[in-house]
């Protein structure tokens, strides 16, 4: 199995840190895993973005111009991203400041009411976590226990007593995510 | 008695949300906005627009030239 | 004991470095491969091992602080990324003219000038012809996985000692930037003075003893007979490298029509290539050098009897091609296919220039 | 009081502006982190620039370093420099145009560290430029390394523990080491981060120019302003942090005039 | 008028460049070069034609003293030798990289490091493939008489500004050092800031009049698809420059069946090796690339099917035989002589090569 | 007089050697012009190395100047750096050896021009290096070109008329500059044209390797020298020319200890 | 014609600006000239040395491995440079310094007491120049007229008056050069 | 009374005929040698060795180290 990914939104929403988890845990499971930012001083203020592969197999090529999923955090990143999006793929997003919803027909298309799920939980770091979970909802590629071993991996040990709060809001965007658009269904229909 | 009256105009979209105008008004004029503009930022907008006194305090500081200031001395009235 | 841990390709070199037994790193920010310094000064190795981590004033000061540490026998890295080297090509020079071992880590960025600071495979020709000046040749690795970027330090400590030359790893941006699984290799002891002085005590600068004669460290000899000689010694030396370091991987080239030939990155992207290419139905191979210089130019040569074409896939206007071209002597069509300035070819791009350069050109 | 009944919308129909952007900075946003000094050093020299009419006549350059972008900011010819190398640049560019203004928007690593020679020997010439010099303590654009400035026990990505001074060397105050040169007419240190100083620190950039009219030799304003995503506080926390700690050991004030 | 003098090359250099209406000159001592400056130091050329001249710092302060003042429309030139040109690379690729048209000369000393003062050809690849970092191009002439060093900065700077690109004369210590009959060319007037505003003004950094937008002199560009754009418009230039301005001299090369490739000092050689060899019936010729870049590729692989072979005679390790052997693609054997750390090959040892490496070889 | 039937033949069999050349010097002829003031520095160092018994322990760093072949003539360890970068070197030595013992021996072009990032830096990051710096004024091995120490109207290659500060820049006394600096525990300038200065320069660059030794941080010891072939005066001429115009603008003496 | 000469000596005897008066002197008659000197700093005290080519056509290699002359002036240089001449050539040299005098019977050989003339002169500078006369005396390649000129252009305008002080010097040299092994009249016996 | 007596060697081949120690003795003991050394050089001598009193002057202005100076004090003769 090898899953490709892209997470992208503003600098500061924990895009990056959100692709070390999934690729930690992806370790966990002895995966093989490729973590590629965006990096540099145009991410100041601006777009931020990291491509993450999990593979059974060795990773070729840790830069792509496609992917099967998309988890979009703003607007740039939509317009940027929504047709590289694999037919079939699916693309998660935080409805939160998009103004052009997706329009594709041919993909999975979930929402997830990340910030203000994270303002319920008082706490707007655990944004990203709560946008994980949503997206391990629809595409649960890791398991819980790996996640959790992930977070241990990824957050330094002065962090640690923060993983329970973490793994809530895990939770938490397991339980809010919505599927607006289901490839299956509308297989299973026609 | 006639006292000078002052009002800003903020450029919502370039204004990045730093505060620094809403620390350093004397009058507390200026607030952050709640919503955020096209590039994710909170801007500067006047919550308290007739305590303005033109001083230009506001401006000064303002690292993205985001603010312009008039100022208005109306006639004694009777 | 073998650790596998998430990292950066800058900071598996970092650790790697410690793990070498390195005994010192000088270096000088610059993106994109300020994490090098920045995972050093966190780690603390002066605690760990003793290593000494210095962030110098400039890139010439922290090459020429190399110089110093390197010349008394020491393990001393520095890294930067293509302009801080084109600074660094005089002290790199004399090194090479001086005979000191170091390890010097390129993060290639996309050129000229200020260029951008995205990932770049542009200084090719600096690296393998020698970019200072004079002849001198360096050693030259490229990494295309974080787990090389950590090989590849203690390999290239090994060569720049067996040789007496400095020895460069020439990475770019995405693999430096990139995370990746890499299993860390275990702690190596730093040598003692003592170990040094009987290891490299006949040349390196340790202090003299009543018991030998001055060592002395210089790239100068005005007598031009004599610099010949020192010459005629470097070249040998090479001559030596050529013959026993060529270090390449071939990727699926057993039955390969067509082989692409790219290091880094762009081999990366080339692996992809080959499953695409090959679902199509077009027999694809990698012949990825690892060593930059000495240039696989051998197996190359081999090569060129059995395919119909080479694509040299590059990061640049094309340089390599170059080598390949040298290799080939024209039996078979050598294209190129590059991008620039901090673009990333994607895979389906390179299968269309073999189709356009190669297939539907015959 | 009657006068409440003026509304702003008013004011702002009848009033005069008393303060807009100089039409030397053009209309984009500036690549700076939010509240950066930066764009207060750069609005000022342009302010000095346009009032003193010398728009035509002058020609910035602007090294590497988070103001590198400054040419696409500032409305005037610009050359962008090699990191720590805009004073012989300028140096090369006052030669051949003896009668321009010519001036260099350099950061603390790019001015005190590589470029220290350059900086030191631009001074010792007395080329006739000026020099703005903006010290925020760190090296933004690459993520907040240590600079020559720093200050001690201060934290930064490569003195993650704090600059230590034994190993790394002290806080560099190169603004006082040039003004010991007698190339050097004028060497002052200013900030930023409030309206008072902006003020005195415009007064000072105008002198500068001036005394380049004059033919006086070299000038350096030093401007001690923030690096806030550098320093990982807000900007408000940040210019706290620099009235209370940078000044201290970077005093404001004319060093040589 | 025309005059004739006896001058050393690096005098007639600095003569010339007066002549040639040069606005500026930056530079720092070096043997064998340092008559450049002290030249032009003698000379005053501010009384004559009102053309700066300043010791620098450092060839570092002098490359970018350079940039500024050429930056600016004006003619510029520098100068220094192997080392000190190692030292100026970042500043030629941000040159290259913002395309400002300038003047730098390598009056080339035996390598690497310090090396010796003595003559060398061991630039060759530094100069040709680009020492600095990035993908960029110099225009290289080679001047191999006295005479040469004069002509070539008047086209230097015609060919710079033509590509606005920096050119390189790639010299080497004897021809800087020797005298020889040398006719100066003609006082060319300085062009005017406004003559320079009138040429330039699209480009330069002349000070913006409300007429225009501003003019930016840059290589940087933090997004790759722009700085992609840019690197494609270098590449364009380079291949129309490659096209038009290929100079070589042949010297009896129709009837030969060796010919010799060599430039500057040792193409004066293998002009006596020519009248040896065919004394004792060796018809011999010489091919002098006149450009090192763009490089005579053509008109040797025209040889490549006449000839018997070919020579590359080098003050160097063989660099320049790399260039030939990319254009006689294994047609004919190529072979290389040279002689390195300062040594001069003499005329009967290149005939020697030739008999031994090219003649009883087959 | 009785004591006069005594020979100096006599004398030197049966007197005891007052002074000989120290052993740390070796038998080969200095590649210097006669009578310049490299050999009596070289000496002194030398000699201060030997009776400080310290010469196993002592690593000496070389730039390129005349006194690049410092390593053929003087009898220890040594390395030849790059021109100007000699106190950088001596940083990476001393980094990986702090017990040893390091010098530069550099000329006042080398460290003063080319150099002066390198030697700036290292004072202040209070390397605990000793620095020789030998100002005669000119750049002595290639031929006699100005130097950042040439002093104004005294002519060179390139001051063929003089040197002239308005375009040629001040005179540079980086001593008194890298004084200043918090790293930098002694400085001082010296000569060695007369007996007298030769004593007192002794005892200086003794009191900079016993800093060394308690490491106390850089020490500095500039001599002012001549280069009489630069200068184009015979060494006698030379010296009279450094004692009456040199000494004047470069004044002899301790400036930091 | 073509005539290939090395002059060699100490450093300060005048050698490069004898070579440079007869290079001018052979511009005057329009010939074609090279001038190749050592130079560096190996030369301070040591040995200097420069060759020169004066020729009726274009001037190929300007460094010789043998030569038509040499003039030489101490010993290091006789030792390296007596075998360099080409058999008939001509062999000039200085007695006082030289203790090992050559030996070859294929050249003609020359002495001329420069040091001991120039002092008769009251002028050691003019060395050069009394050895100058000594060789053209002996090889007449240029004519007087013609090194009047060369002196003219080589000496800067202030050293014009010591012209008749130098031709003084040649015209001694030419009476007291001596011709101590010469092949023509060897020839004419055999 | 014994007056200290000094004497010097100087190494001729060694000398640059530099003429620094000449004029730096204070007693006037040496002088440059008409001849030449076999690099063209004057070296030093002592011309007027007795009057030598070791006082090391010489050997201390010396840049090439050519100079032992050697001391002898006689005792007292009746
Ligand atoms: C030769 C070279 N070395 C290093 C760099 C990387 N670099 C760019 S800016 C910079 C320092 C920036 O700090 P500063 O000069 O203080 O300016 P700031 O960004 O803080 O305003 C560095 C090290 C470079 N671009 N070129
Ligand atoms: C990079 C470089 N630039 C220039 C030179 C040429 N060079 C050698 S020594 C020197 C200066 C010598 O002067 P100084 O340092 O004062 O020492 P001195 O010879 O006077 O003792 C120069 C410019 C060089 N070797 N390397
Ligand atoms: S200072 Fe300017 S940028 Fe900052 S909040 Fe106020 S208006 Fe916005
Ligand atoms: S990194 Fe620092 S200096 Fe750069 S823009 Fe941001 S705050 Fe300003
Ligand atoms: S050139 Fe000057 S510094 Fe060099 S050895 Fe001669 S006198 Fe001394
Ligand atoms: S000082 Fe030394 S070198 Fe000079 S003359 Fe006296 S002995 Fe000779």
């Amino acid at each position: 199995m090898t899953e490709e990914i892209i997470i992208a939104g503003f600098g500061g929403q924990g895009v990056l840190s959100m692709g070390k988890i999934l690729a930690y845990s992806g370790i966990m499971q002895d995966q093989e895993v490729s973590w590629m930012p965006s990096y540099g001083p145009e991410m100041r203020g601006g777009t931020a973005n990291v491509t993450v592969i999990l593979s059974d197999n060795r990773i070729s090529s840790p830069v792509l111009n496609e992917f099967d999923t998309a988890i979009i955090l703003n607007q740039q990143s939509m317009d940027k991203f929504e047709a590289m999006v694999k037919p079939g793929g699916l693309l998660l997003y935080d409805p939160n400041g998009i103004s052009h919803h997706p329009k594709r027909k041919d993909i999975t298309i979930a929402t997830i009411e990340g910030a203000k799920e994270a303002s319920n939980l008082k706490n707007k770091k655990i944004f990203n976590m709560v946008v994980m979970g949503a997206f391990l909802k629809v595409h649960p590629i890791v398991k819980m226990k790996n996640v959790h071993k992930g977070l241990e991996k990824s957050l330094p040990e002065r962090h640690h007593h923060l993983i329970p709060l973490n793994e809530e809001a895990i939770k938490v965007g397991m339980e809010k995510v919505k599927i607006i658009h289901d490839l299956k269904k509308v297989a299973a229909v026609n | 008695m006639s006292k000078v009256r002052g009002a800003v105009v903020i450029d919502s979209e370039a204004c990045k949300g730093c505060d620094l105008c809403v620390v350093a008004c004397p009058t507390d004029v200026l607030q952050l906005n709640e919503q955020v503009n096209s590039k994710g930022y909170n801007p500067a907008y006047p919550i308290n627009h007739d305590a303005c006194t033109g001083c230009k305090i506001c401006a000064l500081v303002c690292p993205d030239m985001c603010i312009t200031v008039y100022q208005y001395k109306p006639e004694r009235v009777a | 004991m073998e650790q596998v841990k998430l990292m950066k390709g800058n900071e598996a070199m970092a650790e790697a470095a410690i793990r070498a037994g390195a005994d010192a790193y000088f270096g000088y920010p610059i993106t994109p491969q300020s994490e090098v310094i920045e995972y050093l000064m966190m780690e603390e190795p002066h605690k760990r091992t003793g290593m000494q981590v210095l962030q110098a004033e400039s890139e010439l000061a922290a090459i020429n602080m190399v110089y110093g540490a390197a010349a008394c026998g020491k393990r001393v890295m520095t890294s930067s990324s293509s302009p801080g080297i084109s600074l660094k090509l005089e002290g790199i020079s004399y090194m090479a003219g001086s005979e000191i071992p170091c390890l010097i880590a390129n993060v290639m960025r996309g050129g000229p000038g200020l260029g951008t600071i995205q990932p770049g495979q542009s200084d090719y020709f600096q690296a393998t012809k020698g970019g200072g000046h004079g002849d001198y040749r360096l050693i030259v690795l490229a990494p295309s996985t974080v787990q090389e970027m950590a090989d590849f330090v203690d390999l290239g400590f090994e060569l720049a000692f067996k040789y007496r030359n400095p020895v460069m790893i020439l990475s770019d941006g995405a693999i430096g930037q990139m995370m990746e699984k890499v299993y860390l290799p275990e702690q190596k002891e730093r040598l003692s003075d003592k170990e040094i002085v009987k290891l490299h005590g006949s040349w390196a600068t340790t202090g003299k003893p009543e018991s030998r004669s001055r060592n002395i460290i210089t790239s100068l000899d005005l007598k031009p007979e004599r610099q010949e000689i020192h010459n005629i010694h470097l070249q040998e030396k090479y001559k030596v490298a050529e013959e026993n370091e060529v270090r390449f991987e071939e990727i699926q080239c057993a039955d390969a029509d067509y082989i692409m030939v790219a290091y880094g990155t762009s081999a990366r992207i080339c692996q992809k290539v080959i499953q695409l290419g090959r679902k199509k139905g077009i027999k694809l191979g990698l012949l990825r050098p690892i060593t930059l210089w000495p240039f696989p130019k051998k197996p190359i040569e081999k090569y060129a009897n059995k395919v119909k074409g080479v694509l040299s896939v590059e990061m640049s206007s094309g340089q390599m091609i170059e080598d390949i071209q040298l290799a080939v002597k024209g039996k078979v069509p050598v294209e190129h296919f590059g991008r620039m300035g901090g673009m990333i070819p994607s895979p389906s791009e390179v299968l269309n220039a073999i189709e356009e350069k190669l297939i539907s050109n015959k | 009081m009657k006068t409440a009944v003026i509304t702003p919308e008013e004011i702002i129909k009848k009033g005069k502006i008393v303060f807009e952007k100089t039409k030397l900075m053009n209309d984009c946003t500036l690549s700076y982190c939010p509240g950066c000094g930066h764009g207060v050093a750069h609005r000022l020299v342009m302010e000095v620039v346009d009032e003193m009419g010398i728009g035509e006549d002058t020609i910035g350059v602007a090294p590497v370093g988070c103001s590198v972008l400054a040419y696409e900011f500032m409305n005037i010819d610009m050359q962008q420099a090699a990191h720590g190398r805009a004073p012989a640049v300028a140096t090369g560019i006052k030669r051949v145009f003896p009668d321009k203004y010519i001036f260099t928007y350099q950061g603390d690593g790019d001015l005190a560290a590589i470029g220290t020679s350059e900086t030191i020997h631009a001074c010792n010439r007395g080329e006739n430029i000026v020099i703005i010099f903006v010290n925020n303590g760190i090296y933004g654009m690459t993520g907040g390394q240590m600079a020559p400035t720093t200050l001690e026990g201060m934290k930064s990505s490569t003195s993650p523990y704090g600059r230590v001074v034994e190993t790394m060397g002290h806080p560099l105050k190169i603004t006082e080491m040039v003004a010991t040169l007698p190339g050097v007419a004028y060497a002052t240190r200013q900030a930023v981060h409030q309206a008072k100083y902006v003020r005195k620190a415009k007064k000072a950039i105008l002198k500068a120019f001036e005394n380049q009219r004059d033919k006086k030799g070299t000038s350096i304003v030093e401007i001690v302003s923030n690096c806030n995503s550098g320093w990982k506080m807000t900007p408000v926390e940040s210019n706290e942090w620099l009235e209370e700690n940078m000044l201290e050991y970077f005093p404001l004030g004319d060093i040589k005039k």
